[in-house]
């Protein structure tokens, strides 16, 4: 079942090359985004063995990251038919393929019980996503590119020096990387060697997360790349490497070492808070600054987990708010580009007039993302503080709750001057290289007349519109009601950490 | 409680159906309208009915409602007790008279906005409103917190192709927002003391002194941003004008009091304190009364100067609350209970005659389409109902006898003198302190309202071009009425109003009320009124006469005496700023009171100009530099993402070695 | 019952009659013959005959004024224990009641004054109500003093032997608060040095220039509220400091009677010899009056006669 | 046997250094291509006594892909390139053979405190992975040129593989060879994108690289 999980969107990929025709290959897209979430849902009601003598397996921290991961990519391949319309078709086969190629990676994350083939998946996703990134070849693009591959090539490089050393460390009793080994002889690994690895995991994992200081490459390469791409970037990639860092944790957690792990992750938290405090403070580049709040919000999940208790809970539900919000943010960003062909703040005026379900989307990605009830967010960021000041953490608690108020003066400055206001009322023209998405700067022709953007409005289609609200309902009713399944599932989750 | 549950009912799908027809406004106004009628009836049902139960069973009776929904720290949990049902009684009267008016307000309203949306949201607030003030969880209390604000947030701006309008919405969300991060922290303190987040478990957990005066702290500050004290009471000036008339009586009314709420709310939880926190909190109270008067004494837009007046209005509630808690810490119940039931006493009435300055001056900004008060004058004759009801307000406000803001007054003072006799040195200091700061306030504020109503409705009109002033219809005048005659209710016939809120005193007390105690209170209360209708009588003796004296006399009419200038013009009246002046001249020190002046000049003078200033301090000296530095602080640090590659690659490096170093040295 | 009477007639009939002494006095000073004593109740009759005139600006609130602040400041005076009478009504707190029907009073003049639209009434009406706010303090504060001598928070029984025993206790606190009284009481009745009710000239005025445009009844109205309203703080004074009384009702009237007539020639005095402060000057006046008191209060605490 | 290991070790280091003092790209590829093919055979000599199947397998592959294919994609990637030395780097050839020399002490220092849970062949295979691997950032940190960077990574991933080859026992066939294709890959991507950047900018100096920023 998982080997068909895995190869299934592999295999769909490479047929998708040589497919003809758009329509097909969106069909194609979907079908497979379908049947994929499916089986992940058939996983919740029968757990799946592990194949490949043990290094595939799929348990309760797995299972939930590829849930959302599976969840996030369907609603984002229905975003796509409405999204791309003319561009070459060389581009769209290249894209839907490595799409689908990036799915798979992403499986393979989720479910490898084996330090090494983890690895191997993450540096695979940073493979695969690269074309996606570096869709319309523009200067800026293919430097966001360059940075992220390199970025990212060397922090999966220090994580595999990291497994290394893990090995080493558990040369005389564990004998293999296999998780559950591991799990088992985690009390007799050689200490030094095994402190060793774990920071290497932790910085070459928190390089693939966006944790600060090692997050640079992702405010480029989210703002650069088409909106639903950065939407599965910050979704479900960042997400991947955030599982990454959990089985470093679930080793520490065996081997009692869980002071040491917390101290470094809640430390890389705070300063993520920080630098996101800063550059979203007077961002120009709404799309920058929905990437700074991701860097944000993984040092939101870093420090859930340092915490631990409470806080790994608060952080497994964030996890699932975090990304269903931030999908539907970027792919609101996605609509929003379309209509006014600009990624500067100052550009973008009086949505909640021009383009009022936007704007409401808009509105409710504001609320989301900085955690106002009735959303989900609001609930797990309340339960990591809660973690911290049931541990007598004060000092962090205060960073925090400061950090997150600064962070939420800056974007709702930004947004509220987008979404109020009259609407601007000549559409902005501006030199090609200043909206790297190509594919889009092609309607520009079309609505350089005064009612452009009225035209523009009926272009918001349906397709470009249900998904985002199908992530919005959830995300509300996750702020309302956290079903039981969910919440068992939680559980165990939490429970392998030690929560 | 099930009277609450199908006022909120009502709510609920009511706003829903609104927003669902909210292209027709037709339909969505009567909605509106009919559905705020009926849910607010309901829940003055559910409030009285729990204030009126006469049980023994002690303060704490509180009928409670749950519904088994599982979240990880909170649950819908809501319950009242007579705190609640006092601050909802004040809740539905106020929103019910706002509705309606609103709804005769955007009657004619042709803008871009869509009505239907706005009505659905003030029914949402009213709702979540309603949450706050019955929620017995933490989390749910946050939740609706929050949502308050947001909600309110999108009513002040309501008409946001305003830049100032933006502004003042952004500074709201800022400023309350930031507030809800202290009161977070300060639950999650409760309850991991507690380790439950219902109110009821919290209760009964006794918190160590040094964690109850943190908690006290946070709450000031959480709770405080929201009633508006001074520091943090920035918002409130910049909201009020902004806002539409009927949703700044709202806000003024209720919303700044669920502030009070919570601060009881938590007294009821952390029930004692260090001494140092209620004396805190009565300084505090002076300064935010006084100083919320002698801003509201410089300001010249007539809705600035409510604003300011809600912020005295706090400082007296605050100052009841103030001795009440400090005469709990010395274990004096009767000065407890007579500050906290003054303090909740004048919660309420403030809230009516506030909402009712502020629906009058609504519809009077409507007619003259100026809050600027230099270009009024003269209005009384023109719109007669705006201005008697204003007249009531403003008498009710300046806490003038025969209106309920006198009759909490009273209580207040007879709370400090009872501290003046009850307590040592210590709490007699803080009681003079209370007494003159209260003194004062009572001064200026029938000053500053003298000015008000002087300039606005008396004399001749100011404004140069000849407006068409309509006087506001049923739907608007109605409202108002109900406002007016409620003051006046209180200031005649004070005893149920009292006896309410000494209903909900005794849940912070803690202690049930001595009949003695009630007796010794009431009795001077009707006695007083007596005094008023020994007045009343006076007067209508002397009205009587004067009619027999001029009986057989014409009355001529003629020009006010010029006192010897040929032609006297509306010009030359008195203006506010000038009625002001001498009192901020007095004070000009604490205000950065400043009178710029270009004097006419030569043998045929240009025209002159002259207008006067004051500062407000904490706004100017503390929030705009700070919020300044935060904001260089961000831009000197941008250099960190410098654009090399390499660069953040030696990022990276560096915190391998800093790691390796700090963990395996 | 007669009691009661009495002290209604009293409270009626004499304040006329301190205004009356008060220019005697003044007469004596300038060595004048002077109005006769009874020059006020004259002026009220008259003006009580005489029709009156009303300005277009005007509303309602110009005409109702004077009655509703006459009406006030008697019902005030029905608080007021007056010659050792018990007054008709009397409760715990009255003080604070009657401080606000005298701002009632206050506040319905400056209406009054700011509906006729006339510069010169709203210039009194501002500093009318300055001074006015400024030296309630005061006033509540000496009200605090007394309660707390006198442990009791109305005024019957704070004038009524309440402080018979605080001369010897605290004599010092008493004589504080006897001068700031004072002062307040020049400045609430708008007397010589605050302010001078001869002049007619309207820029120095105070009191006088807010009622410029009343004439008739209502102005007949206003003068006799002020001698009421001088008749109060007066009786006032007098009881702080002649705390002695014999139980005998009419020996004490006597005395009450005779000690009224000494306060009219003491402000008699004061006015005439004294100049007029300068405005700027009068905050200063009243300032220290509330130092005063504050510094009694200061001295009771030291001394520990508080309960 | 050892003394075998140690020559290769040796050379491997001393090759590093040359990379990192050369700053003609031909050459620092050529050098990069001999020294992967030299690590290729380390194995080779490692497990000399118990030879595997796998291990050759191993080394085999290792040797063809990183001592050739790679070297000669590398060349295809700067093809159209005309400058092909890095001039102007951020480090200057003289410092960073310096630093690589101390990162070299510095490595064998840190291999002597901690010591191996199990006996090895030969005790200076560590330090010289590490001081690799610290070349490697010395390049990548130090150089302008993106192809310079791309060799950069090479010679950390180089590091690493020394290191790996303690582990090659434990490591299970899969994960290797998923390792070495990965690595493959992302050389062929990186290739791609160099290429991208010369259409696009018309050199690839990584100094025009920097248009994103705050």
């Amino acid at each position: 079942m998982l080997l068909f999980l895995l190869f299934f969107p592999l295999a769909i990929g490479g047929l998708v090359f040589i497919l003809p025709g758009q329509k097909s290959r969106n069909r194609m897209l979907i079908f497979t985004a379908l049947l994929h979430s499916a089986c992940v849902f058939s996983f919740w009601k029968f757990k799946p063995a592990f194949v490949l003598n043990g290094f595939l397996g799929l348990d309760a921290l797995g299972l939930l990251i590829l849930s959302v991961v599976s969840v996030l990519f369907l609603m984002v391949s229905f975003y796509l038919m409405g999204y791309f319309k003319n561009e070459s078709d060389l581009a769209h086969r290249i894209f839907i393929g490595f799409l689908l190629f990036f799915l798979s990676f992403m499986t393979l994350v989720t479910v490898s019980r084996h330090f090494g083939l983890l690895l191997i998946g993450i540096e695979a996703t940073t493979l695969s996503s690269v074309p996606l990134i570096n869709f319309v070849k523009t200067r800026q693009s293919i430097e966001a590119t360059w940075k992220f591959l390199m970025i990212c090539l060397i922090g999966i490089a220090l994580a595999l020096l990291g497994t290394y050393f893990l090995a080493v460390a558990g040369m005389d009793n564990a004998q293999s990387l296999f998780l559950d080994k591991l799990l088992i002889h985690a009390k007799e690994l050689s200490l030094p060697w095994f402190k060793m690895s774990v920071i290497f995991l932790l910085i070459g994992c928190g390089t693939k997360m966006g944790l600060a200081p090692m997050h640079p490459w992702l405010p480029d390469a989210h703002s650069q790349a088409p909106s639903p791409v950065s939407a599965l970037l910050s979704g479900c990639l960042l997400n991947c490497a955030f599982l990454s860092v959990l089985r470093v944790g679930q080793v520490c957690f065996a081997a009692g070492q869980t002071q040491f792990f917390s101290s470094i992750l809640i430390l890389l938290g705070i300063i993520s808070l920080g630098v996101a405090y800063v550059f979203i403070l007077g961002q120009e580049d709404y799309k920058r600054m929905f990437a700074y709040s991701s860097v944000e919000h993984m040092g939101i999940l870093a420090i859930g987990i340092g915490l631990g208790g409470a806080g790994i809970y608060g952080s497994l539900l964030h996890v699932i708010n975090n990304a269903f919000t931030k999908g539907f943010v970027f792919l609101v960003t996605g609509n929003l580009y379309k209509q006014y062909h600009s990624k500067k703040v100052s550009e973008v005026k009086g949505v909640l007039r021009a383009y009022p379900i936007t704007g409401i989307f808009l509105l409710a990605g504001l609320l989301a993302v900085s955690g106002v009830p009735p959303f989900g967010t609001f609930i797990s960021e309340l339960m990591i503080l809660y973690a911290a000041v049931r541990g007598h953490h004060y000092v962090v608690a205060f960073l925090y709750c400061l950090f997150l108020a600064l962070i939420f003066i800056g974007i709702a400055d930004i947004i509220l001057k987008m979404i109020q206001g009259g609407p601007v009322h000549e559409p902005v023209i501006q030199s090609p290289n200043c909206h790297p998405e190509r594919s889009e700067g092609s309607h520009i022709c079309q609505d350089s007349s005064p009612f452009g953007l009225r035209m523009t409005n009926n272009r918001e289609s349906w397709s470009m519109i249900m998904p985002i609200l199908f992530l919005i309902v959830i995300v509300l009713i996750l702020g309302f009601y956290i079903p039981p399944f969910l919440d068992n599932m939680l559980q165990k989750a939490s429970g392998l950490l030690g929560g | 409680m099930i009277f609450l549950l199908v006022s909120l009912f009502i709510l609920t799908t009511s706003s829903l159906l609104i927003f669902l027809f909210c292209q027709s406004r037709k339909i969505s106004a009567r909605l509106f309208l009919w559905s705020l009628v009926a849910a607010c009836g309901f829940g003055l049902l559910s409030a009285g009915s729990v204030l009126c139960q006469k049980t023994m069973v002690g303060p704490l009776t509180s009928v409670d409602f749950q519904v088994p929904v599982h979240l990880p720290l909170g649950e819908f949990y809501i319950g009242i007790d007579p705190l609640s049902a006092f601050f909802l009684l004040l809740l539905f009267i106020v929103s019910l008279a706002a509705g309606i008016y609103g709804y005769g307000y955007l009657r004619d309203y042709s803008g871009p906005r869509n009505v239907g949306v706005h009505l659905a949201l003030f029914h949402l607030l009213t709702i979540v409103m309603v949450l706050v003030l019955v929620a017995k969880n933490a989390v749910l209390f946050l939740a609706a917190w929050e949502l308050m604000t947001v909600v309110s947030y999108f009513l002040i701006t309501f008409t946001n192709d305003n830049e100032q309008v933006r502004k003042a919405g952004y500074i709201y969300l800022i400023a309350t927002h930031v507030g809800v991060f202290c009161l977070a922290f300060m639950f999650l303190v409760m309850g991991a003391q507690a380790g439950s987040m219902n109110f009821d478990r919290m209760t009964m957990t006794p918190f160590p002194l040094g964690l109850s005066a943190l908690l006290f702290m946070l709450a000031f500050v959480g709770f405080g941003i929201k009633a508006g004290f001074i520091p943090f009471h920035v918002w409130l000036p910049h909201a009020h004008p902004a806002a539409p008339s009927y949703i700044s009586a709202l806000l003024s009314g209720v919303l700044i009091k669920i502030g009070i709420y919570g601060l009881m709310r938590v007294m009821v939880i952390v029930k004692d304190f260090p001494l140092w926190c209620p004396v805190g909190l009565l300084i505090m109270a002076a300064i935010s009364g006084v100083g919320g008067v002698l801003y509201a004494l410089g300001q010249h837009e007539i809705k600035k100067l409510l604003a300011y007046h809600s912020i005295e209005n706090i400082g007296i509630i605050a100052l009841g609350l103030g001795i009440g808690m400090i005469g709990h810490a010395y274990h004096q119940d009767t000065v407890a209970l007579l500050g906290i039931t003054a303090a909740l006493l004048h919660t309420f009435n403030h809230a009516i005659f506030k909402g009712l300055l502020f629906l009058s001056a609504g519809s009077v900004i409507r007619s003259t389409h100026t809050g600027d008060m230099e270009h009024m004058g003269g209005l009384l004759k023109r719109l007669p109902w705006t201005g008697h009801l204003f007249l009531i307000g403003s008498l009710s406000i300046c806490a003038l006898p025969l209106f309920n803001g006198f009759i909490s007054e009273w209580l207040v003072f007879r709370s400090l003198l009872e501290g003046v006799f009850h307590l040592d040195i210590f709490g007699i200091i803080f009681s003079i302190l209370g007494i003159v700061a209260l003194a004062l306030i009572g001064g200026l504020a029938a000053l500053c309202f003298a000015k008000a109503f002087g300039v606005i409705f008396l004399g001749h009109n100011r404004s140069s071009e000849g407006h068409d002033y309509k006087e506001c219809d049923l739907t608007m005048r109605g409202p108002m009425v109900l406002l007016a005659v409620i003051c006046l209710w209180v200031g005649l016939f004070p005893t149920t109003m009292v006896d309410y809120a000494f209903q909900a005193a005794q849940v912070l007390t803690g202690v049930p009320m001595p009949l003695a105690l009630k007796v010794a209170i009431m009795n001077p209360l009707l006695l007083a009124t007596r005094v008023l209708s020994y007045g009343i009588i006076i007067f209508v003796i002397l009205a009587l006469l004067r009619r027999f004296l001029m009986r057989h006399y014409l009355v001529h009419l003629t020009e006010t005496w010029g006192c010897g200038y040929t032609k006297p013009s509306s010009r030359m009246q008195y203006t506010a700023s000038s009625f002001a002046k001498p009192i901020l001249k007095i004070f000009r020190s604490v205000l950065f009171f400043k009178v710029e002046a270009v004097r006419p000049k030569g043998y045929f003078p240009t025209e002159g100009k002259l207008s006067s200033s004051v500062k407000d301090v904490s706004e100017i000296f503390f929030f705009r530099p700070l919020f300044f530095v935060i904001k260089k602080f961000s831009r000197k640090l941008k250099w960190i993402q410098s654009g090399h590659t390499q660069i953040y690659i030696l990022y990276i490096l560096f915190l391998l070695v800093i790691l390796l170093v700090w963990k395996l040295h | 019952m007669n009691v009661l009477l009495l002290h209604l007639a009293i409270l009626f009939v004499f304040p006329p009659l301190l205004l009356g002494s008060i220019g005697k006095t003044k007469a004596f000073f300038a060595g004048r013959i002077g109005p006769p004593l009874l020059q006020p109740y004259y002026d009220i009759l008259k003006l009580m005959q005489k029709a009156s005139v009303y300005s277009v600006t005007t509303n309602w609130i110009f005409r109702a004024a004077p009655m509703v602040s006459l009406a006030a400041v008697v019902s005030a005076g029905i608080l007021m224990p007056v010659a050792g009478v018990k007054p008709p009504v009397q409760f715990g707190g009255d003080l604070i009641l009657f401080v606000y029907l005298l701002a009632l009073a206050r506040f319905v003049i400056v209406l009054a004054a700011l509906d006729t639209g006339s510069s010169f009434e709203g210039m009194g009406a501002s500093r009318e109500a300055t001074f006015g706010c400024l030296s309630e303090i005061t006033v509540f504060l000496n009200l605090t003093i007394l309660a707390l001598l006198s442990r009791s928070l109305s005024l019957s029984e704070i004038f009524l032997g309440g402080l018979s025993s605080s001369w010897l206790q605290v004599g010092p606190v008493l004589i504080l608060v006897v001068v700031s009284f004072f002062l307040v009481l020049l400045v609430e009745n708008s007397r010589i040095p605050i302010d001078d009710p001869e002049t007619h000239l309207e820029l120095t005025m105070i009191h006088e220039v807010m009622v410029l445009d009343h004439s008739g009844v209502d102005l007949a109205y206003i003068l006799y509220g002020k001698a009421v309203k001088l008749f109060l703080f007066g009786t006032m004074l007098v009881s702080m400091m002649m705390t002695f009384r014999t139980q005998d009702l009419w020996v004490d009237t006597i005395f009450f009677f005779f000690e009224m007539i000494g306060f009219a020639i003491l402000i008699g005095v004061v006015e005439s010899t004294m100049a007029r402060l300068r405005l700027n000057k009068v905050s200063f006046l009243l300032f220290s009056a509330f130092i005063f008191s504050i510094f009694g209060f200061i001295v009771i605490l030291v001394r520990g006669a508080h309960p | 046997m050892n003394v075998w290991l140690d020559a290769i070790l040796i050379l491997t280091v001393i090759l590093g250094l040359f990379i990192v003092a050369s700053t003609r790209l031909g050459t620092m590829i050529q050098i990069l291509g001999l020294q992967s093919l030299i690590l290729g055979c380390a194995p080779l000599f490692m497990y000399a006594q118990d030879m595997e199947l796998y291990i050759v397998l191993v080394s085999l592959v290792v040797i063809v892909l990183r001592g050739f294919i790679m070297p000669q994609f590398l060349f295809w990637a700067i093809r159209h390139v005309s400058l092909r030395s890095d001039v102007s780097p951020l480090i200057g050839a003289g410092t960073t053979l310096l630093l690589s020399g101390v990162a070299i002490a510095g490595s064998f220092l840190l291999a002597s405190k901690l010591h191996f849970p199990v006996k090895i062949s030969s005790d200076i295979l560590i330090p010289s992975s590490f001081s690799l691997i610290i070349m490697g950032f010395l390049l990548l940190v130090g150089r302008t040129k993106a192809i310079s960077q791309v060799i950069g990574y090479l010679v950390l991933e180089n590091g690493i593989f020394l290191f790996a080859i303690l582990l090659l026992k434990k490591m299970p066939l899969l994960v290797e060879m998923g390792i070495l294709l990965d690595l493959f890959v992302a050389v062929l991507v990186m290739g791609i994108v160099i290429n991208h950047i010369n259409d696009e900018f018309k050199n690839m100096d990584t100094i025009q690289l920097t248009t994103l920023k705050d």
